[in-house]
Formats: C-alpha cells, structure tokens, sequence
C-alpha cells in the first residue's frame, strides 16, 4: 500500500497543488495578518520620512521572473508613500525592471492624483550594478543626467536639487538578486550611511538577516508574506493579502506531504 | 601640503589638555555669571575631502538651561562676522563621533562642530580650502553673553582617512597571509586535510561499477571562467580516473559548449593516464541542451532513459536543481551534489547522498588538483578565519568584562 | 604580440586593482572625482558587456539553426521572439531607434505590450512551475536520510508554518519559533558563511589583481 | 497521430472556445489589452503543459520569451545608456553644445566596443584589456569594501558584553554559531577531537540556516504560483 502510494504519478500531485492553490484564492477569504517587527521597522523609517517632508529612493532591482512576487510589495510601498505624500526617485538596476516600475507608479501615482516630476519621477535603468551605486554616490546626475523619457533631471522640479545619494532621507530597495547584498551595503551605505532598507524575494530573506542585526539595514519585507504584512500597516488589503490563505493551504500541503514521505520512508526502512 | 598627525592622537593630546583644566572653570561657575569657553581650538577637519573646519571647546558643567553655543565666522580678524552655527548648550560632545576624538574619557569633557558653510550677507556661502577663517564662538543665555577669543583655521582636503586605518591594517595583514601561502604553496605542498565527499565519490564509484551500470556527471550551468566550473572538472578529472580504472561507463553532460570541450579533454586526459585511451569516446560527453529547463529536462531524460547507477552533480546550479535532484532520486542511483549556490543546497542536501557545501567544492579541486593557486589561496583563507575566530572569541570575552577595546578595533566608521 | 596580448593585460589589472584599492583611503576631493569617473567607465563599459551576451545567444542559436541540430526549430523561434521585439524597439512609437525610449503604455505601444504579454507572462510562469516540482519533491524525496537532513526538515516546516497567516492558528509559539530560528541561529550561519564567503572574495581579487588568475581574460591560451 | 497529439489538438480547441465566451460575454475586451490577456493566458498554459511532460509547445513558448527579453535587455542599455548618454554626448563632441569632460567618455566607449573583439579569433586579444579594466577594477574596488561591510561591520556587533538575559543568550548562541561554521569550512586541521566536535555544531547550525532557506524557497515559488493562478482566475477567466 505504501510502496504503491509512493511510486504514483506525479502529475496528480500536481494537481493537487493546483486545486490548493486556486480554491482559497476562488473561496477569497482573507486570514488575519500579523505584523513582524522588520516590516514594522520600515514602515516605522517611511513614517519619519513623511514627518520631515523627505525624499526617498526608491530602486527597482527586479525582473519579470519574480514579478507577482515583487509587484504587490512595490505597490504597498508606493501607497504608504504617496498617501503620506513622500517625494519617490525611483530607478532601475536590473534591465528588466524599467516596465515593472513604471507601471506601478503610474497605477499608485494615479490613484493618490500625484503629479509627474513633482511628487514623483523615474530615472529608468542603467547598466553597471554596483557601479551605478558608486556613481549615484559620488555624483547622482553623472549617473543618471536624465529621467527614462530624456528629460535632464534639471528640469523636474523633484530632482534639480539632488546631488548626492546623501540628499535622499531613506533608499528602498526592491530585490531579486544581489542587489541589496552586494551592491546597496558595500557601495552606498557603507560610504553615505543613509538609512537604508530592502524589500527581497523569499529565497534571499533568509540571507539578509545578519545586515538587520548589524544595523546596515532598517528593515526587511520578505517575499510575499512581507508585502502581506505591509499591506496591513498600509490598511489596503491587496494582491499579497489575498494570496495569503492560498500561500497557507500550500504550505499546509507540503508539510504533509514531507511528513508523509518520511513516515513511509522510515516505515519501508524499517522492514 | 602639511602632514597631518592621526586624527585620535590629534584628539588624545588635545583631550589631556582640556581635561586638566576643567577644575578651574568650575570655580568660576559660582558667581552667577556665564562660565567661560575654555580651550577653544579650530582646525581643518580631518579625513574629508576639505570645504570643512571643526571647532572645538572644554565642556562646562554649569551652563544655564536653554544656553546655547553660536560659532560666527570671518573672513579676516576684523569682520564682518557671520553667523555659522549653533547649538543646545549640553550637544555635540566629541564623545558621540569616537572616530575623529577616540575613545578616552577626554571625549566626555569637550564639544565640537564642524563648519561647512555659514549664512553669509547674499546667502548661504560654502567654506573655501586654503583660506583662512577666523572663528568665534559665543555662549548665549537670556541676554547674557560670553565669547572666547577668536581663532583660526583653514580647511583641506585629506590624503588619508584615518577613519580607516583598521581596515586598511586587516586588509593588508588578510592580503600578505593569502598571497604569502600562494607563494609558499609554489614551493612546498602544502596540507589540507581529506575532504569527506571525495571519499564518498569513490565509494559511489566503486557500487556503481559493481551494478555494471553507467556513471553521470551533471555540470552546473555557469561557464568556464567561473570558478564552481573549474572545480567542477578538477572533480570529472578524478571521477573520469576512476571509472576508466574500474571499467565502468561514463556519461557527461554540460550546457555550455565550452564546458563540454574541456571536459572532453579532462575525461581523455584521465583515460589515457590509466591506460585505457580505447575505452574514452568523445560522444559520452555533450551539450544536453542550451537553455535552464531544457537542460534540465533532457538531463532528466538520460537519468530515466539510461538508470545511472551514479549521478554526480558539480558546479554552480540554479533553480534546476531540484528537477535534477528529484527526478535523480526517484530513480534510486547514489546521487553526489557539489555546489557553491547556498541556495540550492538545502535541495541537494535533503535529495542527495552526500554533499559538498560552498568551499568544500574548492578545498575538494584544491585537494585534488594541488595546484599552488588554490591550495595557497584555501591556506590563506584559513589564516584568514583563525584570526577572525580569534578575534570575535576574545573581543566577546574583553567586552564582557568591560574592555570593549577590539569591540572598538573592529568598528567599521 | 606576447606581451600585448598577456602582459598587457595583467598590467592593466594591477594598475586599476591596485588603484581601485588606494582611492578607498583617500579622501581628497580630487581622489573622489577620480571615482566618480571611473565609476561612469565602468557603468559604460558595463553596457557594452550586455551586447557581448547578446551576441554569444544569437550566435548560439543561429549556429544551431545553420548546422540544422536537432531542435533547431526552437532555435528559430528565439530569432522569432528577438525580431517581433526589435522591431518595436527600432519603431520606438515612429521616433526610431535615435531618441529617448517611447511613453505609450501596453495598450498603446507593442514595445510595453510584449514585455507585459509575453515577457513577464512566461517569465513568472517559469519560475512558478518549480512550485509543482517541490510538492512532488516533497512528497517523494526530501527525506531526513541523516540527523542533519532531519534537521533541516524540521526548521524548513517551522518557517514554512511560522510565516503564513494559517502557523499562528497552530500555535502561538510557531511563529515565534520561526522568528527565533531565523534571527538566531539561521543569523549565525550565514554570517559565518557570510565571513567565508568574503575571505574567498578578497583572495580572488587579490589573485586577480596580481595576475595570479587569468582565466576571466579568456581567449583560451591561459 | 499519438495520444498526445490528440490531446494536444483538444486543448488548443478548448482553450479557442474558452476565448470566443470570454469575448462574447463582454469579460474581456476585443482590444489591445484582451488579446493582451489571451496570449498570456496561453503562453502560461503552454508553459504549464510542461508538467505534463516536455513537449513543443513549451519549447517554442520558452524560446520565443528568451528571444522577446533578449531585444528587452538590449533596448533598456540602447536607449538610456548606449544612444542617451554615450551617443548623444559623444557625437556633441567638438560641437557648440559638447561638455569638456566628455571627451572622456572616449576611453570607456573604445574599451567597451574592444569587449565586442573577443570573438574574432585575430583580434580577440584586444578584449583582453577591456576584461582587465573591468574586473581589474572590480576587484580593487571589492577588496575595502568587503572589509568594512562584510568583516568589521559583521564582528563588531558580536564583540559586545554577554548578560543574563534572552538578548545575552541569543547573543551567545551566535557567537558559537558563527564560530562553529567557520571552524566547519576550516581545512587546515583534521575534523577530530575537539575540533571535530565544534565542526559538528557547526553542521547544526548550517542545517537549521538551510531549513530556513529552503521553507522561505518553498514559499517564493508557490508565491509565483499564487500570482500566475491568479493570473488565470482573474484576470483571463474574471471568476476571482
């Protein structure tokens, strides 16, 4: 009996993964989120932003293989911001980000009627990964002299007074890679010392968790269980929230399936 | 230009002096008038880039509440003086910037502020290197004032950041240990000890021979110049030794055609020094395919198809590996993973029979190749951690009973 | 032609690594625009290396295509893919390839249509496949074969629970657990792989740097 | 025709008449942006049908998305770096306009169009020299970097007083973890005695940091999975 549910085909596995997945998100019910102290920690780093009327840099250092991961984090972000009406940069560091970004902001920059150039502007993207951090460092207009539609950052009303990344009062970064890690603590907040905090994907949370002890960053969101959570602070339930009770089925799922895997496997050895 | 002694000895006499003349402001405190400003000093601000003077001053513990500190600035002795800073009576202790005053018990009885620019008559007007500034500083209290006698300084851009200094000495010290154990390794061999996995490869090795079934070798998806990569054919080197000793087939598979060309070299190589060259053939080692998951899937393919009794997988993986590693264990072989991708680790661990973790990749190519380079860099690197377990075992214990002096050494400013 | 060709370049590799190194420590102001504007060469020189990845991909696919290998239908299909894009991008909403990029949004501009459509579409769709893959692992082979796989397992399970919404209905103390395990003694080892890691990144580009590495330079005679 | 070409043929069939009722009933539109949603709504679904078993219509999927982000990355580096700054700036040169220091921007671009020689097997040796720029640099650049941020920054928080307290016990329980795994990767010492002992808990230490790390890759593949399902559901099928 064992053996034989063992060796079934994976493909009905697969199938019930799929119906864990998409029943909760058909059922739509929402489980009650609780905030973890890292998430709280950068809301808390926005909030003081907004009470000194600041200007944060947002950087976009994701692609399109983890957008429905990363998408709802940037949105959560982005709402907090412009509801308290804190002036966003964003740029791009992964090629891939530029159509992400400009999306989001648009979407969220529409929502709280926030005006191009003034409330917001996006610089696009520009190749050289850590480079760009030392160049936006050393000189924010050498690295990037114009925002993504050609117009010198002269021109826009947010950014003709930026010269350095001291200039910005918090820099977010939003990562897939080793943007946070490798490129935002050693080449811009080692120098500059700004605060500094990141938003990640699930697989590289774990890693960043010896920056939040060494104070190299403020705070952390950690995959989508972390944009679920910003989402609550915000008080927009959105995309992550409502796949939170999806994101528990699952996981319920495959506990019991490791579970159950190894109670077989012990049981087979046994004999 | 002229040569700045280091900023803490800077502070360090500078603190003795102040120290010892604390006792006299506190008698004139007493009489109800303002104290006076003791020990007022300006000078370039050290470790910058210039455009910034510091102005420094004994602490006075009989400052009224809401006294304040104002710094005017001048171009020249006689005026016009401008208003360049002020500060809360009790603020800016030297103690809060141990960088630039250190770390003594001086740093708690003196101020500072750094002057960048002041409010000139058109604006706001940034310090000048090479040029004079005469500085006053004024203590206010209601409509009471004091000020200390005027002084000077002019600002510069440095050539070295003293702030630094301890990562300029752990720099140096980890640099001669790793390039002192390459050089050393050129002459003599150097020891590291057996690394655990490659006896597990020969046991692997040995059963798959003893099934009479074929051995593969699954290389990662980074390409040539990647070290994971090199390591990954030091170990087909080995592997390819074995197999051509024993007698047992051999299949390798890269996604890199690069890849596959040195590892046909390698595998030739190996077969010709064991004396079997008749049994290596070119076609056992191909690109299975070009992109991850198609790599992924006719590597599976083989793995199904041909029942390995051995899969071997080395060198830098993404999310690929757990295709690899599921689809490999379900088909019962001995499977051997080797990579430096943390993030697949955890899949080779719980999938495969042994595991070779980040730098026991390299210590096993090391070991295996004994080649100067690597095996000094591995002794270097070791020295490298000693002085760390070291330094982090002592500093722990030193803080504790309240000698927080490496706690300071390894503070990053 | 030796030396052009090896020493050269090993020169060059000491001249800015060791200068890369020094500026570190200087902080006069005309060190710092020196770093600024190798920074900005490095940025560009860095563009120009995405072009080195496009080439070896189209080359890869058009050889494919050429020697008529197996599946080189597929390899068609990447030049497929590549030509519809660059079409939109050469377009650019009639400004053509010599002006800032176009504003129009997917619904106005096949360049954000692809990219939305296509791109992040199968992008994401790819990735998400794995999630299948792990549940059959799951199921058939993440075993705890060692004490140290059992290990694993358990602190896997703790988070997986301690993390979602559905851990805190188990039990409170689930995720406090994860929160334990991943600001204790998950911390400690990946900063202890963290300082290992660094060691080994400070003795390649040391390597680098003196000329003891030399297979990055390529060009297959090292 | 195999089973699976029927099988093939029957999802294409259904997956037009899915369509033609989505459009009929007005859930998507007959625009840009419906025909959007039907074609990554089959992208998606031929992507999938790899779970059934690897076949053409994933391959082709896969391979047109590698040529589409291909032209994508190369138009991001073409418009704002290649054409916006180095083009622009530099065929300014000389003219009313050009910026002095510009002229500079010669040096990065010869070095960047050398890069562009390493296939050509007379003049491959000149990409030699751009390679030794470009990671000759990066390596100097790394090497104080890696110290502060990843040496002094990681040990000085450690070297601080142990109490008796939950904060001197966590702090203590990382001390001996960082310590145990870096006595595990040590390898100028035989793994026996004591040595061997403490390289154990550093294997402890490992399995719980990889437990972590493998929970968290669970959660961010079935977080991909919940964003394309939802994808479907809402998006294509409007039933969310």
């Amino acid at each position: 009996m064992i053996q034989w549910l063992m060796n079934i085909d994976r493909r009905i596995i697969f199938v019930f993964v799929f119906l864990g997945v998409a029943l909760p998100l058909l059922a739509n019910v929402f489980l009650p989120i609780k905030p973890t102290r890292d998430v709280i920690s950068v809301y808390d780093q926005f909030e003081k932003v907004a009470e000194d009327e600041g200007i944060v840099l947002l950087s976009f250092s994701y692609g399109a293989s983890t957008e429905p991961e990363m998408q709802p984090m940037a949105r959560a972000i982005l709402r907090h911001c412009f509801s308290r009406n804190i002036k966003v940069v964003a740029v791009c560091l992964w090629p891939e980000a530029p159509g992400l970004a400009r999306k989001v902001l648009e979407e969220i920059g529409d929502e709280f009627g926030k005006t191009y150039g003034e409330d917001y502007a996006f610089l696009g993207f520009k190749p050289g990964n850590f480079a760009v951090v030392l160049n936006m460092g050393q000189d924010f207009r050498d690295a990037f002299p114009q925002d993504n539609w050609g117009t010198p950052l002269e021109e826009l009303a947010l950014t003709q007074d930026i010269r350095t990344l001291r200039d910005f009062d918090f820099v977010f970064d939003l990562a897939a890679g080793d943007s946070i890690e490798f490129w935002w603590i050693p080449y811009g907040q080692e120098k500059y010392g700004f605060p500094f905090a990141g938003g990640c994907t699930a697989v590289m949370a774990p890693d960043l968790f010896p920056f939040l002890q060494s104070k190299q960053m403020v705070g952390l969101l950690g995959g989508l269980a972390g944009a679920a959570e910003y989402e609550t602070l915000v008080g927009r339930q959105d995309k992550a929230t409502a796949g939170m009770s999806a994101q528990s089925m699952a996981h319920l799922i495959i506990v019991a399936f490791i579970l159950f895997g190894n109670m077989a496997f012990f049981l087979s050895r046994r004999r | 230009m002229q040569n700045k002694p280091p900023s803490w000895l800077v502070g360090l006499v500078f603190l003795g002096v102040i120290a010892s003349d604390c006792q006299g402001q506190d008698a004139q405190s007493g009489r109800g008038s303002l104290p006076l400003i003791d020990n007022t000093e300006a000078f370039d601000t050290p470790n910058d880039a210039g455009n910034s003077i510091t102005l420094t001053w004994a602490r006075t513990r009989s400052i009224p509440e809401g006294g304040v500190y104002k710094a005017y600035i001048a171009e020249s002795r006689e005026g016009p003086y401008y208003p360049a800073s002020e500060i809360a009576g009790g603020a800016n202790l030297q103690s809060e910037e141990p960088e630039t005053f250190g770390y003594g018990d001086a740093a708690w009885d003196a101020h500072f502020i750094h002057i960048t620019e002041y409010a000139g008559g058109e604006g706001v007007v940034s310090l000048q290197n090479d040029k004079t500034y005469y500085v006053r500083l004024e203590l206010h209290s209601g409509n009471r004032s004091t000020r200390a006698p005027i002084v000077t300084a002019s600002a510069q851009g440095n050539y070295f950041n003293w702030k630094k200094l301890n990562n300029i000495v752990l720099g140096g010290l980890l640099s001669f240990l790793i390039l002192g154990f390459i050089s050393l390794a050129r002459h003599r061999d150097l020891y590291i000890r057996r690394i655990g996995g490659l006896e597990a490869l020969d046991e692997a090795l040995g059963r798959a021979t003893a099934m009479g079934k074929p051995v593969l070798f699954i290389h990662g998806l980074r390409d040539m110049s990647q070290i994971s990569t090199i390591a990954a054919v030091n170990i087909l080197g080995r592997v390819a030794s074995r197999t051509a000793e024993y007698d047992a087939a051999l299949r390798v598979v890269a996604p890199d055609p690069v890849v596959m060309s040195v590892s046909q070299e390698t595998v030739q190589a190996s077969y010709f020094e064991a004396g079997r060259p008749d049994a290596f053939n070119t076609k056992h080692v191909f690109v299975a395919g070009t992109e991850q998951f198609s790599y992924a899937a006719a590597t599976e393919g083989i793995m199904v198809r041909e029942r390995p009794a051995a899969h071997i997988m080395m060198g830098y993986f993404y999310a690929e590996s757990l295709l690899l590693a599921e689809t490999g264990s379900t088909t019962g072989a001995i499977q051997i993973a080797g990579t430096d991708a943390f993030t697949q680790l955890p899949f080779f661990v719980t999938t495969c029979d042994y595991t070779l973790m980040g730098e026991e990749l390299y210590a096993a190519s090391a070991y295996l190749s004994r080649e100067p380079k690597l095996l000094g860099s591995l002794k270097g690197q070791d020295a490298g951690k000693a002085i760390i377990i070291a330094a982090i075992v002592l500093g722990a214990l030193l803080a504790t009973v309240d000698i927080p002096f490496l706690t300071h050494v390894f503070t990053p400013h | 032609m030796i030396f052009l060709s090896r020493t050269l370049p090993v020169i060059v590799a000491l001249c800015f690594g060791v200068f890369g190194i020094g500026i570190y420590y200087v902080p006069h102001a005309a060190a710092q625009n020196l770093e600024r504007e190798l920074a900005l060469w490095l940025r560009v020189v860095f563009a120009f290396s995405y072009l080195l990845g496009l080439y070896s991909l189209l080359n890869l696919h058009w050889q494919r295509i050429r020697q008529r290998v197996e599946g080189w239908g597929y390899s068609a299909m990447v030049y497929v893919g590549f030509g519809l894009m660059m079409l939109f991008v050469i377009h650019n909403d009639g400004k053509g390839p010599f002006a800032p990029q176009a504003e129009g949004t997917a619904a106005e501009n096949g360049y954000q249509w692809l990219f939305e459509y296509v791109q992040v579409a199968c992008s994401s769709t790819m990735f998400s496949i794995l999630a299948f893959f792990i549940a059959s692992a799951a199921y058939r082979t993440f075993r705890a074969r060692t004490p140290e796989a059992a290990l694993l397992l358990v602190a896997a399970i703790v988070v997986m629970l301690g993390r979602v919404p559905i851990g805190a209905y188990i039990s409170e103390y689930v995720p406090a657990a994860a929160e334990w395990l991943l600001n204790v003694p998950n911390l400690a080892a990946k900063r202890g792989i963290l300082l290992g890691v660094s060691l080994g990144a400070i003795a390649t580009s040391l390597r680098i740097i003196f000329g003891i590495e030399r297979s990055y330079l390529g060009g297959g005679d090292e | 025709m195999t089973r699976d070409t029927y099988v093939f043929l029957g999802l294409v069939l259904l997956f037009a008449v899915v369509n033609g009722v989505l459009l009929a009933n007005g859930v998507l539109a007959a625009d840009w942006e419906g025909l959007g949603v039907i074609v990554a709504a089959g992208l998606t679904l031929a992507l999938y049908s790899f779970l059934y078993k690897d076949n053409p219509l994933f391959k082709v999927a896969e391979n047109i998305f590698v040529g589409v982000a291909t032209a994508y990355i190369f138009s991001q580096n073409w418009y704002q770096t290649i054409y916006g700054e180095v083009f622009v700036r530099l065929s300014a040169l000389g003219g009313e306009d050009s910026v002095s220091g510009d002229w500079w921007l010669l040096a990065p671009t010869v070095l960047g169009l050398l890069m562009l020689t390493r296939f050509s097997r007379r003049f491959g040796w000149l990409s030699r020299l751009s390679f030794a720029f470009f990671v000759g640099l990066g390596a100097g650049l790394t090497i104080p970097r890696t110290i502060s941020s990843f040496i002094l920054a990681q040990i000085e928080p450690m070297l601080q007083p142990l109490s008796w307290s939950i904060e001197g016990f966590n702090l203590l329980v990382i001390l001996i973890g960082v310590v145990a795994v870096l006595v595990y990767f040590f390898f100028s010492v035989e793994h026996t005695g004591v040595v061997g002992k403490v390289s154990r808990v550093g294997i402890w230490f490992l399995m719980i940091s990889f437990g972590a790390s493998f929970g968290y890759t669970i959660m961010a593949r079935l977080s991909l999975l919940i964003g394309r399902v939802t994808f479907l559901l809402d998006d294509w099928l409007g039933i969310m």
